[in-house]
């Protein structure tokens, strides 16, 4: 099976319609993911076990089992208990339960990675407790967190196209719907690696950068 | 009346899948890590510049579009695969790329102190390495090729996709024959987490065994 | 493959959908439905004793064919003008027209795609790349309204939740659905008006006309016979319906 | 002079402490009085720092009571205030009342690596003092004058060296105008070279200021020049005090006396 | 006696060295001679870690030359031996050969965390020098008994105390029996109570072997004790040099004069 340049130019705008959606999922499954990541590593770290081992057992079951059977269970199973989620909705809800339990870890390791010196010196200044948060302990986590936050943004953003289970229309989706129209997997298939290949390879120039910006933190 | 016993015994012969593909994906997934991880920090040009491609390629395109490729596009070249055979290599070649980093890091990490003592007792490169820095650094890689594993494993939920009778797949098959969408997928969600669970139990033993006597190297 | 190997392998590699009653499993994991039996029963007379059949989506049904995983499709790929260009079919088999899934009463009154057209607010749900995601886009329904629904079961459940309004597959298909859910407030509107009639047939490689040829022969033998319409009617399908008609016609569109 | 005699500014009153199985302090008393400047030493793992953390809240106490200024440490009245005599475990806010009078610096600093110099003295007058940043910032120059540092009030603290970090913590814990200061080994990460000017800049502080002041030194000569009293612990006991003349030159305890010829061996001049 | 004045062990011959812009060495030479003990003292930065380095082949030299035993170690003759007077750099395995006469001890000791003292020690002669298990475990047991932690052989490196780690690193670079070695600060990363036994091990060494011995130290008192010679670095430039008696009591240059008082004054014995 030969290549054919008018088939590609053909179903480009399709796939351009479904790249559109699969930013739009992992922007909206970041920015979900970092804020449910934060809340994840705040409440592990509660002095009552009442909340931290709840919390800690569902983000590890979160975490070992996998998205594809999650997004099922949110779009299929959740209306029996009344709960109607529009697919993108279900699908950015998915990606951003998934990943905040990679994104706690990130907070943890950040928090972790501030010195213990760094605490007690701040109790030796009076400090309260939100005030360290705010203006020592945060300062310090967030920047070098930046890299591997948002290698996992990437990583998400990979995973999109499991959403076309939940029946949203992101570029792998699109991309089979033209493969079964035209019944040609190998332009389509090819074109989604390409496009995937080209965002990830820009991606490192960026992880690169960010490194270099936040990834250390001189003591 | 549905025959629920009939149809998880289905299910469990798609675990059976699931844990084989798991376990020869891992493997696949270790040896290409070694290879490739060693292989970025060789002296030689050709060799960095080949693992370095190969790290970039898997890990840049997603595990679905090397899936699909593996599956429907390599035949066309005259390389046949079995599904299994398909999904182990995807997923092997895939994961192998992220603990090649894994590797890498690992190596780094073992710092310039110890590298230097070695030198001082006049060890070679491959003694060094052998003797010194790999039994150091695969202590540190333990934790990361864990999640990797993890990662594998929820990752072989993807296969189901070319009509690999594994777990997810079999779940769907139950679903479209029953009308139930809970007790499958219920049921593979546990049953996935019991995995991960195995998982992270058998290496964390594997770490305890291999820390013995290290108790504050490692912070 | 050419007969003479399938033979010597002993077996035919064929692709199913996992959709009833088109194809079922049962609960041991045994295979059947009328698209598999009635393969498995012309194999068997060509010398082939024996069908291993792998469930896989429509969409990679093709080119699975064409990656040689398959020695044959028998799943309710029903023929139409470009399938007929990119595989060779065997006569016609499993016949059946287009039905909508609909809420009790057909709120909404659809009789064809058109009218689903017409309703700014109607949303449809059809199989990725099927025979009813084309129609209705065919009809002018927006892409935006056409939801690809990953199978059956998930149909079912976005018609129930309000997800979509109507739900279109075949007769059968929905037929089975609807037996399954057990719920009565959904019916099956059938059939839908304008919507031509399809019949599938075992699809094999564009270039094994041969073995194409010798299935040909045996199954007019046991459409002859009666043995034919003994196998699919008790899975509801009609085997005069498939004898009226000819790949010939149904190639044309 | 008639004045009544002066209240001790710390009282530590029998206070015990373990980590896990090891106890670390058993029925340590003692009292400080106001102005007093305090040399700990004693050999390694002996609880000097054990004390210290305890007196910043770093580390909680097993028993006992300290009362620093009068006033119970760990512990409240019941009651919000009410005169029966009954005491309750301190909360959160007393605690944070009780720290205003006290300062500590680390043997390694603890400066906030992202703040400049001058933030990381002004940060804790403002948050805890609610002091103006203009406020804030002529007290923090007046300070860092007086550690010798005021042309590197911009600086970020990566760009200083060990000896000019140590003077910058000092400063930062005095912004906050403690009645007790509690030093940790503060030249014992240092250079050889820049341990020097960190021991002037606490001379000075000696001299110049009544500050209740604790130090735990391995610096025996400076402990010598600096303290009006000196205790020797070991295994969480005060083995012998007296005035640094007595200690250094007489020791009674036989235990005292190994551990300064161990000291006077290793090179340290006493 | 009347036989030949021997050769220096170590000739360092107008070396330069510069990390990027800045110049650590420009133009150092040097000799030690069989079984001197030299102490190299200055102030930090001035170059004496490089010194050592360098020799230890950890560093490379821009310029110069260095001989070992005679043998040069940057580089090798042209043509595999052929005497025509041609030089190249050294290859891996040239250096390999030449660094079997050399040995180290680091600041922070090096220990292979994951092997047994023992098997720190025995490691490189059975693996550099083909020794048996056996063999290399007799001599192994021999070191261990003249640092005195022969009933340590057992134990991880991580149950040990930093003196105890340093004496083992002391054993296991004494195994390849190197005719020359070097000690980069072996105690200055060690509690004060623990730097005693570091240094009586050093002691016992210097009188009971002739191994060259190069010694990096800020221990003032001891550098007078163990040398046979003293230099002084200062910005990679030998200020002065002599007996230890010498430079301790009489120093010659301002700039020694300065920094023996600023050890002085910062608590150090001379
Ligand atoms: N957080 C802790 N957990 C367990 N043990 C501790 C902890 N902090 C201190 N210890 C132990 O308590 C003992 C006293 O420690 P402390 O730091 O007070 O000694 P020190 O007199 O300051 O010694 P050094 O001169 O070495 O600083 C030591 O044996 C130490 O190991
Ligand atoms: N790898 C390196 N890269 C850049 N500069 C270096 C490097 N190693 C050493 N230097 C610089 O070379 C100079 C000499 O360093 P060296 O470690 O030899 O000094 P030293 O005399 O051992 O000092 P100290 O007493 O502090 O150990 C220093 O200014 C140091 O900063
Ligand atoms: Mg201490
Ligand atoms: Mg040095």
């Amino acid at each position: 099976m030969e290549w054919d340049w008018d088939f590609v130019w053909k179903i480009m705008p399709t796939l351009i319609e479904g790249v559109k959606i699969t930013i739009i999922a992992t922007l909206l499954g970041s920015v979900l993911s970092t804020v449910v990541g934060l809340a994840i590593a705040l409440l592990r770290r509660s002095p009552t076990r009442l909340i931290s081992m709840p919390v800690s057992f569902a983000a590890e079951f979160i975490r070992g089992t996998p998205l594809l059977v999650q997004l099922y269970f949110i779009f299929y199973v959740l209306p029996d208990f009344g709960i109607l989620l529009p697919p993108l909705v279900a699908g950015v809800i998915g990606l951003g339960l998934h990943y905040g339990t990679y994104t706690a870890e990130v907070y943890r390791a950040g928090i972790d990675n501030v010195p213990r010196g760094q605490w007690e010196a701040a109790k030796a200044c009076n400090l309260t407790g939100g005030q360290t948060w705010t203006h020592v302990i945060l300062p310090q986590a967030i920047p070098p967190m930046i890299p591997a936050l948002a290698n996992y943004f990437i990583a998400m953003f990979k995973e999109t196209p499991l959403l076309s289970v939940i029946t949203v229309l992101e570029l792998m989706n699109q991309a089979k719907s033209v493969a079964n129209s035209y019944y040609r997997y190998v332009e389509p298939m090819t074109l989604v690696g390409a496009f995937f290949l080209t965002i990830s390879l820009l991606s490192v120039f960026g992880l690169r950068w960010l490194e270099k910006r936040y990834g250390r933190i001189e003591r | 009346m549905i025959d629920w016993s009939g149809y998880l015994g289905l299910i469990l012969k798609g675990a059976l899948v699931t844990v084989e593909l798991t376990l020869m994906g891992c493997a696949l997934a270790l040896v290409m890590a070694f290879i490739a991880g060693l292989g970025r920090l060789s002296r030689h040009f050709a060799l960095r510049a080949l693992a370095t491609a190969y790290i970039e390629f898997f890990r840049g395109t997603s595990i679905f579009v090397q899936l699909f490729w593996a599956y429907f596009v390599l035949p066309l070249f005259g390389f046949t695969l079995t599904p299994l055979q398909a999904g182990v290599l995807a997923l092997g070649l895939n994961v192998g790329a992220y603990g090649a980093e894994v590797v890498r890091g690992a190596v780094l990490s073992i710092g310039k102190a110890q590298y230097e003592a070695c030198v001082a007792l006049n060890l070679t490169r491959y003694q060094r390495m052998r003797h010194i820095i790999l039994p150091q650094a695969f202590l540190i890689m333990l934790p990361t090729f864990c999640n990797n594993a993890i990662e594998l494993l929820k990752a072989t939920a993807v296969v189901s996709l070319i009509s690999l009778s594994d777990m997810t797949f079999e779940a769907q098959v139950v679903r479209a024959q029953t009308g139930s969408t809970l007790v499958p997928f219920g049921t593979i969600l546990i049953l996935y987490f019991l995995m991960a669970l195995a998982i992270s139990r058998f290496v964390r033993t594997l770490e305890k065994r291999l820390a013995r006597g290290l108790d504050g190297v490692r912070v | 493959a050419d007969l003479e190997q399938l033979k010597e392998q002993g077996f035919a590699r064929v692709a199913i959908a996992n959709e009833p009653p088109y194809t079922a499993v049962g609960a041991d994991g045994k295979v059947s439905g009328a698209a598999p039996d009635i393969a498995r029963e012309v194999f068997k007379r060509l010398g082939v004793p024996e069908i291993v059949a792998s469930v896989s989506e429509y969409g990679a049904m093709i080119p699975g064919l064409q990656a040689r995983r398959f020695d044959a499709v028998t799943a309710g790929l029903f023929m139409k003008p470009e399938r007929c260009a990119a595989v060779s079919y065997s006569e016609p088999i499993l016949c059946d027209a287009e039905a909508f899934l609909v809420k009790k009463g057909n709120p909404m009154g659809f009789k064809s795609f058109k009218d689903i057209a017409d309703n700014a607010d109607a949303k449809i749900g059809a199989p990725g790349g099927g025979t009813e995601e084309k129609l209705a886009l065919e009809a002018g329904v927006p892409r935006n309204r056409v939801i690809v629904v990953p199978d059956g079961q998930s149909g079912l459940k976005m018609l129930q939740d309000g997800r979509i309004d109507v739900y279109s597959l075949p007769v059968l298909s929905l037929n089975d659905l609807k037996k399954k859910s057990g719920d009565d407030g959904i019916e099956v509107m059938a059939p839908v008006e304008g919507a031509p009639v399809y019949c599938d047939g075992t699809a094999f490689r564009k270039q094994d006309t041969a073995l194409r040829d010798a299935y040909d022969k045996v199954l007019a033998e046991m459409k002859e016979s009666g043995e034919f319409a003994k196998i699919i009617e008790p899975y509801g399908f009609s085997a005069a319906a498939a004898m009226s008609t000819s790949r010939e016609k149904l190639c044309k569109g | 002079m008639n004045a009544p005699a002066p209240e001790p500014i710390i009282e530590i009153d029998s206070i015990s402490k373990s980590f896990g199985d090891f106890q670390v302090l058993d029925g340590l008393s003692m009292n400080v009085m106001p102005g007093e400047k305090l040399a700990l030493i004693g050999p390694s793992g002996s609880g000097k720092t054990t004390i210290l953390r305890i007196l910043m809240t770093l580390e909680s106490i097993d028993s006992g009571h300290i009362r620093i200024d009068g006033e119970e440490l760990y512990h409240m009245p019941k009651n919000g205030g009410a005169k029966d005599g009954g005491l309750v475990p301190a909360s959160e806010a007393h605690l944070h009342r009780m720290r205003q009078k006290i300062g500590m610096v680390f043997q390694l600093f603890n400066l906030f690596p992202h703040k400049s110099v001058i933030d990381n003295i002004t940060l804790a007058p403002m948050l805890t003092k609610g002091a103006s940043r203009a406020e804030a910032e002529t007290r923090a120059m007046e300070l860092l004058d007086m550690v010798g540092m005021a042309d590197k009030a911009r600086a970020m603290p990566a760009q200083l060296s060990g000896g000019q970090k140590q003077r910058i913590a000092i400063a930062r814990a005095l912004a906050l105008s403690p009645k007790i200061m509690l030093f940790d080994e503060v030249t014992s990460a240092l250079d050889p070279e820049l341990v020097e000017e960190v021991l002037n800049v606490m001379r000075k502080l000696a001299q110049e200021t009544d500050t209740t002041m604790l130090l735990v030194t391995h610096e025996m000569g400076f402990a010598h020049d600096f303290a009006d009293r000196v205790l020797f612990f070991d295994a969480g006991k005060i083995v012998e005090e007296g005035a640094p003349e007595d200690i250094f030159s007489n020791p009674r305890e036989e235990r005292t006396q190994g551990f300064l010829k161990k000291i006077i061996a290793a090179g340290h001049r006493v």
